[in-house]
């Protein structure tokens, strides 16, 4: 424990860079994604493009697409806005296709009460559609934010990883130092774990509906199995 | 000349496509690619799909499942790789990387083939069992036809999802098309990382039409199309990357 | 009670052709009665839905006029329109999000209420609607379907619109809970007076909650449009008379007062009486037995009394038949004074009082004898 | 590679370190990104300290790739460096090889801001290293019985496949072909872990690394100097070489030898991983530098 | 027809507590008649589909005993008891990644049949339960709720079952397609006997389908067992006779042949004579006008004539009431009977022959008459 007792200051400023580099990404990608989303769920053609490409666009493993992104931004290969147009990506292509899901599986007759109820498009989206949303869109959220802190690690391959710097550098070490690579590992577990925790948190307060679902109707209707 | 053109260059140099002064080339990096992740995969299959169908199929043990599954996404993939080649040496390089590249799999595989099994229709898992189907016969002519649509999905996702870390394998000195990048940065030559990085996600996608292609093939015409919207919303997290 | 504007809804050669060429409505004339419910019924694809969505435009006509009011509904926008116009669908379309009051209190906040005072209101439409005010803290998914229903019409009543749509709200809930809904939509009703247009494909709640009704052809073409008594009596063709159903006739009588059915005098026999009393008490054969109110329990005959010693228990009565109330004009039926008399073992249906306590007795005869001049005296349509 | 080369003009704030710039009348001391260039560092600020010059840190910015045009844009005016690889940095066709002649070559290759002090007798240079067991059965004294051994598998850093002085130059020195090349780390534990297992049959090491002496490994000889000398020196902006400064840091390179490099980075690798600083300020004690 | 074996099925004092202490069935003790329609109905939760589920262990009873055919059926593998009994549920439970013929074949592979075979018979039982063979090789997605019923009604029979257990299988569907399944059931039960017990919380449906009825109420405890007519003429308690519903005595004469009921003969005017020959030919100042194979097109009356001239056509007459078939005691009910007087403009209901053609009338009185007689000769149960 002494090397990381002797190196809490620097553990800590690496900590809050990595947060840093993953959670910016996920809240470009979701003010991106709102409207995207809202496109693919309205018009079948627009989703016929968009869901795929995104599908397509998560299935390109982080370390390519963050060096790859010089070669689409312009940038210089170790400017971090690399590795958070990368992770923007990745939440951008996840987030699209669970917000067009979401706002699909919103049930038809509440849309068309909202209609009926003199809703205007805009508002009713706000209004109604959105929160409606929540739950599946905390999800994407969380998975989002999760990978990415995750995913910030890789980015210390090619020079901007947060945390990451820890696990090579303890990896260089000779011998290797294992304190030092594991304080790595165990602090992005936890800023991961803490993120989504308050992420599920914030989820549950933003949908109180969700909650007690089971009133006092629905017994007795259980499926019987067994 | 522009970055793209150095980069077709690169790709089109025969130098890089067979062995040069004991350097490897882009055949036989691609080959230890698919060998770390072929065998991640299978192993991984192999112990998930059945664990995952039991799960599924009794109905005990799914919120231990979830927050397994949950809990081993915050894993760094760098961190575990890097741990385990040192813990166990470069002569269990091999090793320590399938373990890794496994320990990524199941919990995605896990997932998928549980909440595969868990979402067949209930009504129709009874009426297997009011037929007299015994709860093994159930397990295999109901529950995992028509959970295959889930469990396909998880294999392509874990696979894209061992193709990605496979990539980073090489930070610890391994092979494998990420070979090209670690070797082109530390060389500064952006594009032999560049090229290295098309050749990865050029992989990816190859596999991921493959697999979707598979899936199309395998899963019954019945269960196509058949998600509805609101299914889908409730599973449309993916896992890959 | 709150005042209302003069409604009157007037489809004037109204049609409606989808995008795919579906005629869902054709050339549509109809007239809906302002402060009366208006039921349009019809088989499945009928166009029910579209023609009561042409009136909020859900749905924009293809050709003709829709005037509310003699004033032509594309006049206004149709955000504008539809929040003077209340609609109330199957499984209520509450927003899942939003707690029993605020679902309650949208129209008023969207309209610029103070959200204080359109709480206030939701409250007290709670009551109108006949929910306790406990439930406004709840979501909807906390509610059964019944009380769902109840809340998607307090919604709809909540700016205090005119005019009420409402297609098929009951059709997902239970038989039992199904028609306390339809009472209280009645009751509702003879209280606000709302003009109402109800859509459903059951004839029965067509029958029973409708001043008028409207049966819809498949294709859009509107069959007839009558009053309820006038279609079960006067089906205009095959169509209409296969769509009202079998057992027509006798559901006429539902709209016949009982009153005109003569009444005799029943013996009644307390519990516990001695039997030999009993015996002595029998009027043709037959007797009710009756509690300390005067409500019947059960009957008594010659044969079921033959075994019996000491005094009457309850154990040795004949289950009686259904009972028809008929102290007043408007209370029973000669359907349920019919179904009385033939669904009781001595024959004679028992007529009671709004108090439970037994009045008397109706034969089927003087049921049909009742019937009769009600036809002599054109009462009913013929 | 052409201007749209990302890689073209790295910053010196690299690893998105960058701060503020050092109060003017500062002097700012940079490293590389391995332990030894820290360490030396350290140590180049605990004598300038001493002598009461201000001193700011920007250790372990990275590659020369990335430090060198620091230097020039006065993002930092210190570092310590290595004479042979410094050199063909700056001049690729650069041949010499022996210390004095690799010292003179860079002093008139340097760009005129800058300047080198007195190297140090200390070198920490390339070698190839094989085990002792290897040694003994294949008979390696040095990298010519390489050859005469047959193909092996040789491991060392990544940038070692194309360097001069790496495969290309042991191919045109020693007419070295080698059967497999496996990209390792920098020295690091990888490549230690590579010779011990046998992974590799040799590897490129730095000859100041502790595991050397700890694994008995055998340095063989490089007879037709491939691998240049690799005295360290301090690289040094001209306008900020004051006598001060010059002549601390030339007291230091005068007590730097090989042994003592040796001995601080086995110190470093020590189990408990002191700080570079706490090692150089003992070391500077003990010579009476402090 | 196969032959089948008799299935008696009996409850022996079976309780059934779940695992939460909740009481599902109350020492249930019940016969179910072998080749019938038994119906099990109640309100939601009184533990019809444990009882049902009990009979093929997919529910284990916590005491007592269940007789198949006079065997306690814990003496077989639940696996083994369940492949010689049928099972029919909501929404049919068809297997989604199979096509209907391969759905059906189902059992017949499981005990052991050749796939050719067994599909063989797939398609016989498609025509069996009315559905076009083309069907066989759609997958359950692409069919109808009806279709996708009648399916599961297929494969449940495809092992030949003597027993067959359905529950609740029609209450997914539309209200039309459920009236054309229940007929279906009652056809295929006619044609192949098999003991089937059905679970319906629809009190019509249990008395249009089962030959006896079992009322349970909430607890699981058995409220009354008997026929549908018994149940409607004598529910034992008020809880049955508020679950039986109103109009049960007239529902009850469903179940009593218009035999009976005295037929009276009728004036018949040919459409097209003239106005003269119609007028002269009227009884009680109504006459019924025919076509040319004597179906009854509709009624003329000395008013309704008092305008016309020339030939009767179409236009003139008076829409008719409805009607029913008297030519054999199987036929029309005095319910049917009783409706045709009561909607029939002129007071008499047509009666008709299974060609439709008419025989003659019918007065609300006489059905009345039948009634009595009917009651008196012990014909209702009383
Ligand atoms: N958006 C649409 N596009 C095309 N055709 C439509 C559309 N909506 C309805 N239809 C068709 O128009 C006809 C009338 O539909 P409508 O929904 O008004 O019938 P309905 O009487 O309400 O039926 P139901 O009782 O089933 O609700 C049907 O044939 C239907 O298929
Ligand atoms: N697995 C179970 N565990 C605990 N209680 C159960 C279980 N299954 C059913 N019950 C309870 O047993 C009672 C009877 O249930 P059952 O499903 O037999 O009723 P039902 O008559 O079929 O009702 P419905 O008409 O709603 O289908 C109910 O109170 C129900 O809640
Ligand atoms: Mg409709
Ligand atoms: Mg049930």
């Amino acid at each position: 424990m002494n090397w990381v007792i002797d190196h809490i200051p620097e553990l800590l400023s690496a900590a809050v860079d990595h947060l840093q580099l993953a959670l910016l990404p996920v809240v470009v990608g979701l003010v991106l994604s709102l409207p995207l989303g809202w496109v693919a769920n309205r018009w079948t053609v627009a989703r016929a493009i968009l869901v795929p490409v995104s599908g397509l666009l998560y299935t390109i493993p982080s370390l390519a697409l963050f060096v790859m992104m010089p070669l689409l931004l312009g940038t210089k290969i170790l400017d971090p806005i690399n590795v958070q147009a990368a992770l923007t990506i990745y939440t951008v292509a996840l987030l699209v296709r669970s917000i067009a899901d979401a706002l699909a599986a919103v049930p038809d007759s509440v849309v068309q009460a909202a209609s009926a109820m003199g809703y205007r498009t805009v508002g009713r989206f706000f209004a109604v559609e959105l929160p409606l949303a929540i739950p599946v869109l905390v999800a994407g959220v969380r998975v989002a934010a999760v990978s990415n802190i995750s995913l910030v690690a890789v980015g210390q391959i090619i020079g901007v990883g947060g945390l990451g710097y820890f696990l090579l550098h303890g990896a260089q070490s000779s011998p290797p130092n294992y304190q030092e690579i594991i304080a790595g590992i165990a602090l992005i577990v936890l800023l991961a774990l803490v993120v989504d925790g308050l992420l599920a948190l914030a989820g549950r307060a933003l949908t109180p509906w969700t909650r007690q679902q089971r009133g006092p109707v629905g017994r007795g209707r259980s499926v019987v199995s067994r | 000349m522009s970055v793209f053109d150095q980069v077709g260059d690169w790709l089109t140099n025969p130098d890089h496509w067979k062995t040069t002064l004991g350097i490897a080339g882009i055949p036989q990096r691609l080959g230890e690619h698919l060998q770390y992740t072929g065998l991640a995969v299978l192993i991984a299959a192999v112990i998930a799909i059945p664990l995952g169908a039991y799960i599924g199929h009794t109905g005990r043990g799914g919120t231990v499942v979830v927050g397994v599954v949950n809990s081993f996404r915050a894993l760094p993939e760098l961190g575990l790789l890097i741990l385990l080649v040192l813990a166990m040496g470069l002569t269990l390089a091999l090793e320590a990387v399938t373990i890794a590249l496994v320990l990524l799999a199941v919990p995605v595989l896990l997932a998928g083939t549980y909440s595969g099994v868990r979402n067949v229709d209930r009504a129709a898992v009874d009426a297997a069992r009011g037929m007299g189907m015994s709860e093994w016969e159930i397990l295999l002519k109901v529950e995992l036809p028509n959970a295959l649509p889930l469990i396909l999905g998880a294999v392509r996702s874990a696979t894209l999802q061992v193709i990605a870390t496979a990539s980073i394998a090489a930070a610890v000195s391994l092979g494998g098309l990420g070979r090209f990048v670690i070797d082109g940065n530390a060389l500064r030559e952006y594009d032999q990382m560049a090229a290295g990085a098309v050749l990865i996600a050029g992989l990816a996608i190859v596999v991921e039409l493959l697999l979707t292609g598979l899936q199309w093939l395998v899963v019954s015409p019945g269960l196509r199309k058949k998600t509805s919207r609101r299914t889908r919303a409730r599973t449309a997290i993916p896992t890959s990357r | 009670m709150p005042t209302q504007g003069v409604r009157v809804i007037e489809f004037q050669s109204v049609t409606k052709r989808y995008a795919d060429g579906t005629v869902a409505v054709d050339s549509l004339d109809l007239t809906i009665d302002a402060g009366r419910i208006t039921v349009l019924v019809g088989p499945s694809g009928c166009g029910k839905t579209t023609s009561l969505r042409m009136i909020n435009r859900m749905v924009e006509a293809t050709s003709g006029t829709i005037l509310v009011n003699g004033e032509d509904i594309r006049a206004q926008r149709p955000a504008t329109l539809r929040r003077g116009i209340g609609y109330v669908i199957q499984n209520a379309g509450l927003f899942p999000h939003r707690t029993v009051i605020d679902n309650i209190a949208t129209v008023p906040v969207l309209l610029g209420t103070k959200k204080a005072a359109a709480r206030r209101r939701a409250e007290e439409l709670l009551d109108t609607v006949g929910l306790p005010r406990e439930l406004g803290k709840r979501y909807p998914a906390q509610l059964s379907g019944g009380q769902q229903q109840r809340v998607g019409v307090a919604r709809a009543l909540a700016a205090d619109p005119p005019v009420l749509l409402m297609d098929e709200p009951f059709s997902a809930v239970d038989p039992v809970v199904r028609d306390d809904l339809q009472e209280e939509l009645l009751r509702l009703q003879s209280e606000l007076g709302k003009t109402i247009v109800f859509v459903t494909h059951d004839i029965d709640e067509a029958i029973k909650l409708g001043d008028k009704v409207a049966v819809l052809r498949v294709g859009g073409e509107l069959a007839q449009y009558d009053t309820p008594a006038t279609l079960l009596a006067k089906p205009v063709d095959d169509f209409v008379a296969s769509f009202v159903g079998r057992d027509r006739g006798y559901r006429a009588l539902g709209f016949l007062s009982a009153h005109g059915a003569e009444v005799v005098p029943l013996s009644t026999i307390p519990l516990g009486s001695p039997v030999d009393e009993a015996r002595a008490a029998l009027t043709g054969g037959w007797g009710v037995v009756v509690d300390e109110n005067q409500a019947p329990l059960g009957w008594v005959s010659t044969s079921s009394l033959s075994t019996v010693e000491g005094e009457l228990r309850s154990a040795d009565l004949v289950a009686g038949g259904s009972l028809y109330v008929a102290d007043s004009p408007k209370s029973g039926s000669l359907r349920t004074a019919l179904d009385a008399a033939l669904s009781s073992p001595s024959g004679v249906g028992i007529a009671v009082d709004s108090g439970g306590a037994v009045t008397g007795g109706v034969t089927a005869e003087s049921v049909l004898k009742a019937l009769d001049e009600a036809r002599r005296s054109g009462e009913v349509p013929s | 590679g052409g201007s749209s080369d990302p890689l073209a003009n790295q910053s010196t704030a690299a690893g998105g370190t960058s701060a503020a710039p050092a109060p003017a009348g500062t002097l700012v001391i940079g490293s590389a990104n391995f332990p030894e260039s820290t360490l030396l560092a350290e140590i180049y600020a605990g004598v300038l300290e001493a002598k009461g010059v201000k001193v700011t840190k920007k250790l372990g910015i990275g590659s020369r790739e990335a430090y060198y045009p620091g230097l020039q844009d006065g993002s930092i005016d210190l570092i310590p460096e290595y004479t042979g690889t410094l050199l063909t940095h700056i001049d690729k066709t650069a041949k010499q090889t022996s210390a004095d002649d690799v010292y003179t070559a860079l002093q008139k290759a340097l760009p005129e801001k800058l300047t080198v002090l007195d190297k140090s007798s200390a070198e920490d240079k390339d070698a190839v290293v094989v085990t002792k067991d290897t040694a003994t059965k294949l008979n390696l004294k040095s990298i010519e019985d390489l050859v005469k051994s047959g193909s092996v598998t040789f491991g060392g850093p990544p940038e070692f496949q194309k360097r001069a002085d790496g495969l290309p130059g042991l191919k045109e020195t020693y007419n070295l072909e080698v059967k497999e090349y496996k990209s390792l780390d920098a020295g690091g534990p990888l490549t230690v872990d590579a010779l011990k297992s046998g992974a590799v049959q040799a590897a490129d090491l730095f000859t100041t690394d502790p595991a050397i002496t700890a694994n008995d490994f055998v340095v063989l000889d490089d007879p037709k100097n491939n691998f240049a000398a690799q005295n360290v020196v301090p690289l040094v902006t001209k306008s900020k070489a004051d006598d001060t400064v010059k002549q601390a840091l030339n007291a230091v390179s005068a007590k730097l030898t090989t042994e003592v490099l040796i001995e601080l980075n086995a110190k470093l690798s020590a189990p408990d991983k002191p700080d570079a600083a706490k090692v150089a300020k003992d070391w500077l004690t003990s010579v009476g530098l402090l």
